[in-house]
């Protein structure tokens, strides 16, 4: 879980971390299982939502959506198909199955985007502000069925958003960045995941901690020039 | 057509398998009067009685039958005495076998005002550069004790654009093959004289060395069969080969009825003279080296 | 079925715009070069008695062949160097080199090379047109989107696939804007190409017309091989409109 | 300045592997059409004795005419034909059915009417290219994202504003490309238009030498446009990076 | 104020006001002092927002938020320099300035778009969710920068948004759109306009009710199929 300003190069930073990966030059390892081996797209499976959300615009949606598994030529069980088609029920795209990319407003782009990453079982998820363009309902259904996928396969996932409350929901450990040449500011270890808004102190207090991280950044940003 | 052309494949392959059939001979030419007589070889069936199989090539302009010259694809062809020089001086070694009869008419346009070819200095002309267009208007201007720049040469390379410059006054002056001279008089420009009213017959046909060497027999075979041909067509009326004159010449269609020709000379060597006189203008512009011979360049297929 | 009804439309339209400034021009200039179009147009079943089928398939092999060969060789080079640096390096300069050569000048060593047939004919149509397909494929691949591939890449996708669903798909629509540019080259470089070794094709057919002073199958010549363009334009218009209805969207 | 190296170096690469090859081809082919370049280049000094300069600058002269008419004419009705229902419905079939009309048959029109000088060179260089900006000029309009539009309108632009701060430099880089695309194709067509009327122009060298079946000299000449062609496209390449440097980030 | 689902056609609706605005048919009319003019961009200063921010891409962050005062030929006085130099400074953009729109991340090129828009001082402004891709701290600055510049001109403005809390803050008038073509489930008058999350019960009934709105929308687009 990743925050920070604007501008502070976090989109940046997700684009180093998959182009790292996908040019396969090894230097990211994946440990699972207590073994580690150097991350391989061949191997693992990577699920990238980018900010403009990186739908091929001359595949429909539901291409899109089912282009990973027509790559790696997985055979589709009864059961997967099933499982997909809950996705799409949840994300709500059923009936833009057919569209093309061009033809969806930003937040059907946005659904479509990470119906695409749930539905390969990615090893890895590297999501760049996922929910921006959603409205507060749509968004709240998307961040539980993306807690439901991830406690199925537990996929290492660095997610980059604005939302402290979202950061607090859905990240295990939340790191804030820096203006300056993507330092990191603040780590912390969130005991807060998966619950959804606690009323206690601690929580209150954990959000007041990270608004002044991001304040700082900003204030440390303005007095350095 | 296409039979037509799918025969002569199979006539090449035959000369291949079997001794003692028809030789092929590839013609390179361009369309002009000088070709009826060559047409008329195999509408006449000359070709099968001398066991000829004649390939004619139409080529648009000078440079592409250059160019099918250089690459091989020719054994013979139509040209004229400077073209000769040049493929010599470009180590292309081909040789003159015979002389064509092609007429160069000097034209003036309706409305340039010249009626005689007194008048034509400081008139300008269109013209092929460094043909035998270029070299016959020069040796007829040195006739008429001109300057070869006392006329303005322009180059424009496609006879019929010639023509249309000619025919809309964009230009005085024209000097031009049939069957573009008989179109142009017929719109009404004035004849100031032919090439062959001083004695000039620069047209020729030739063979290369190649050819002359594999195919000596075949060769001498067509010079006889070309021979009959111009017996025929001087003691035939016109009508009766009018259709291979359109096809050799290309007369447009509503000519028909109006050709004329003149006579047609049975094949001979071109004379020592004339070679010379185009070795010495050719060498003068730089086309070719003044020590190239007579000898060099004509070659007698009867011996 | 519409697409065609509307390109119909198109065609009758254009026809008659040009047709009636032909006729304007026949009628104010007066001059030979231009004669009245309904001259021509009663002369229009000469062609047929020309065997104007046998032109028309004859210059149409021609460019389809020097057509699929370009792009046979063009695409893959040009996907090349959109993507390896090293060939890149070594074609690059090479290749905006020769992009100015004029390519006819090369008509005597293409002829001696592969002879006055088709073969030299093919040979200067692909000369032409490979280089703008290369140019063309190199520039859009270099335009893609990188974020496609990451996608596409982590997926798990190899070369052989990212070429095909990334790659091929999005250099299409300019591929084909391309190849229309390219017919209409071929289209007009057929004067070039039917003046020798040939007694077939349009480019002949309106050159011999042309020599023979005879206007009036010139221009027949002429409306023919515009027609076959268009027809040519509006089927490459066809298949983009089938294969790339995303782009236009 | 950097731009310049660059550029300098991509020649020197692409001269040197062009000549490798032509060596190579020269030496194993052994036929005469491709003389030894060494024989070439030592004949170097000859085109200073026949001044090319002369006949580079004849050259330039008709084609950077005959482009900037068709870029006076193409622009304007490109755009007006983007964005004028009316004004596309009548002249969008018109120019659809004349693109492929082979321009080079209409020299002896051109000729009649505009003389056997310049003025017949330019237009058909003209026809030829004017169609290509009109028809590429419409397409990058109606390219052109329609919130541009509300936003400059909405901030209250006339229509002459618009032109300047949106159309012009939408279709900039898209029309740089096709002048370079145009610029290939008015030089290819040198060898059509210098055929007549002057005896200036590299389409003229290159044609006179080939008449004389001097190939030396032929070569020279093709050396020589060759350079002349890469300088122009380098031009571009300087312009289009230098006025559109936002499109290629 | 505007709020809807994701896709239910808020995007569109802005377009085609924009749209209809600026092709000058003329049908929607502006009151202002008590006198009503057909709306024109020639009188009227509009300042639009795109959901893509719609920055020119040929023309500098600077270039792009002077345009308009160009276009209008306004002379730029030394007050309104300095008005236009706080903008940018309010919205962190100054070190921005002479980049192309292309070497912006989402957040920048949104705070560039606000920046023209609230620099021209627009008689109508209209906005599609203009603070989607800015961080907290950043978005709370730019909503109390619009504040301030909607107080100085008051501007009649159309903002989408995805934020019931947002609407609640800036929108003196809440209209929920139902996802089947465009039509409006429920409208409101706003009394906690300009108010930052007041903790009295009616806010936060308010904020229920336009919860429920935006769910029952999305119920009734499920039960429609
Ligand atoms: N193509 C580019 N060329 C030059 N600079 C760029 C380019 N793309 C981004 N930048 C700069 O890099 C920095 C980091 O950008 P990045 O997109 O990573 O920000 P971000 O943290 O994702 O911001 P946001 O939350 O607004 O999306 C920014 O200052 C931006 O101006
Ligand atoms: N170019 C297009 N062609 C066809 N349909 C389109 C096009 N653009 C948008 N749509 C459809 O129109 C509907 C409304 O889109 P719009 O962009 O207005 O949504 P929105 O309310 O702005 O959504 P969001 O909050 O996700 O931005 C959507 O269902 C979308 O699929
Ligand atoms: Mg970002
Ligand atoms: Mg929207």
């Amino acid at each position: 879980m990743i925050l920070g300003t604007s501008g502070c190069g976090k989109s940046t930073l997700v684009n180093t971390l998959a182009g790292t990966i996908t040019s396969t030059s090894g230097d990211i390892v994946y440990v699972k299982e207590q073994q580690s081996k150097p991350l391989n797209p061949k191997i693992h499976k990577i699920g990238i939502i980018p900010q403009n959300c990186g739908l091929l615009p001359w595949k429909t949606v539901k291409e899109n959506c089912l282009l990973p598994l027509r790559i790696r030529k997985e055979q589709v069980s009864e059961s997967r198909i099933k499982e997909i088609t809950n996705i799409y029920k949840s994300l709500d795209i059923e009936k833009l199955l057919h569209k093309y990319p061009k033809e969806l407003s930003g937040g059907q782009a946005q659904r479509a985007a990470i119906a695409r990453a749930f539905i390969m079982r990615p090893d890895l998820l590297l999501m760049d502000e996922p929910f921006s363009a959603l409205d507060e309902i749509t968004r709240e259904e998307a961040r539980e069925l993306f807690l439901k996928i991830w406690n199925q396969h537990k996929p290492t996932t660095v997610l980059v958003t604005h939302s402290i409350e979202e950061a607090l929901y859905l990240g295990n450990r939340i790191i804030v960045m820096g203006t300056d040449k993507g330092n990191i500011k603040h780590q912390m270890d969130n005991p807060y995941f998966g619950q959804l808004s606690p009323q206690s102190l601690e929580y209150l207090a954990a959000k007041q901690l990270l608004r002044k991280q991001l304040i700082k950044t900003e204030v440390g940003e303005q007095t350095s020039e | 057509n296409e039979t037509n052309n799918t025969n002569q494949k199979d006539n090449v392959e035959r000369t291949e398998t079997t001794e003692d059939t028809q030789t092929v001979l590839r013609i390179g030419m361009i369309s002009s009067t000088d070709a009826i007589p060559f047409v008329l070889i195999d509408k006449n069936g000359l070709a099968d009685k001398y066991k000829l199989d004649i390939q004619f090539e139409v080529f648009k302009s000078a440079k592409d039958r250059d160019a099918a010259l250089q690459a091989g694809e020719l054994d013979g062809f139509l040209a004229d005495l400077i073209a000769v020089c040049m493929y010599q001086n470009a180590n292309l070694d081909v040789k003159i076998t015979g002389s064509t009869d092609g007429d160069f008419v000097l034209l003036a346009g309706k409305n340039s005002g010249v009626t005689d070819i007194s008048q034509i200095k400081g008139k300008s002309i269109a013209i092929s550069e460094n043909t035998l267009i270029d070299y016959t208007l020069d040796k007829i201007l040195e006739n008429n004790n001109f300057q070869s720049d006392d006329v303005k040469k322009e180059v424009v390379d496609r006879i019929p654009d010639r023509f249309e410059l000619l025919r809309n006054d964009k230009i005085d002056l024209g000097l031009m093959p049939e069957p573009f001279a008989s179109l142009a008089l017929e719109s009404g420009a004035i004849n100031l004289g032919s090439a062959s009213e001083y004695g000039l017959y620069p047209a020729i046909s030739a063979f290369t060395q190649t050819a002359i060497d594999e195919k000596a027999d075949a060769i001498r075979d067509f010079y006889k069969a070309y021979n009959e041909a111009v017996e025929y067509m001087n003691n035939t009326d016109i009508a009766e080969y009018e259709e291979a004159v359109i096809e050799a010449a290309g007369y447009p269609e509503e000519m028909s009825g109006k050709i004329q020709l003149g006579k047609f000379r049975t094949n001979e060597l071109p004379s020592k003279e004339g070679v010379e006189a185009a070795i010495t203008w050719a060498s003068e512009k730089g086309l070719c080296s003044s020590s190239l011979t007579y000898d060099q360049v004509v070659y007698d297929v009867s011996k | 079925m519409n697409r065609l009804i509307k390109h119909g439309i198109i065609f009758v339209q254009g026809f008659l715009l040009i047709n009636l400034l032909w006729w304007l021009a026949s009628t104010v200039l007066d001059i030979n070069v231009i004669p009245n179009p309904i001259l021509v147009y009663k002369q229009f079943p000469t062609i047929f008695e020309d065997n104007i089928y046998i032109h028309i398939g004859a210059s149409l092999k021609r460019i389809g062949l020097g057509l699929l060969l370009s792009l046979l060789v063009g695409v893959p080079i040009g996907i090349l160097m959109g993507y390896s640096k090293i060939a890149n390096k070594i074609l690059y300069p090479l290749i905006y080199f020769s992009y100015p050569i004029p390519k006819t000048a090369l008509l005597p060593v293409t002829m001696l090379l592969w002879g006055m047939r088709d073969g030299s004919k093919i040979a200067i149509i692909f000369l032409i047109i490979v280089f703008q397909v290369i140019v063309s494929v190199r520039d859009s691949v270099s335009h893609i989107d990188r974020t496609m591939y990451q996608v596409t890449r982590s997926a798990g996708a190899n070369k052989r696939q990212i070429i095909r669903h990334v790659t091929l798909p999005a250099i299409l629509p300019e591929l084909l804007t391309n190849i229309r540019v390219s017919l209409g080259t071929a289209v007009s470089i057929l004067f070039f190409i039917e003046a020798y070794g040939t007694k077939h094709g349009m480019g002949y057919y309106i050159l011999d017309a042309w020599s023979r002073i005879n206007y009036i199958d010139m221009y027949l010549g002429i409306i023919v091989i515009s027609i076959v363009g268009f027809i040519l334009f509006v089927s490459i218009d066809i298949i983009a409109d089938k294969i790339c209805r995303w782009s236009s969207l």
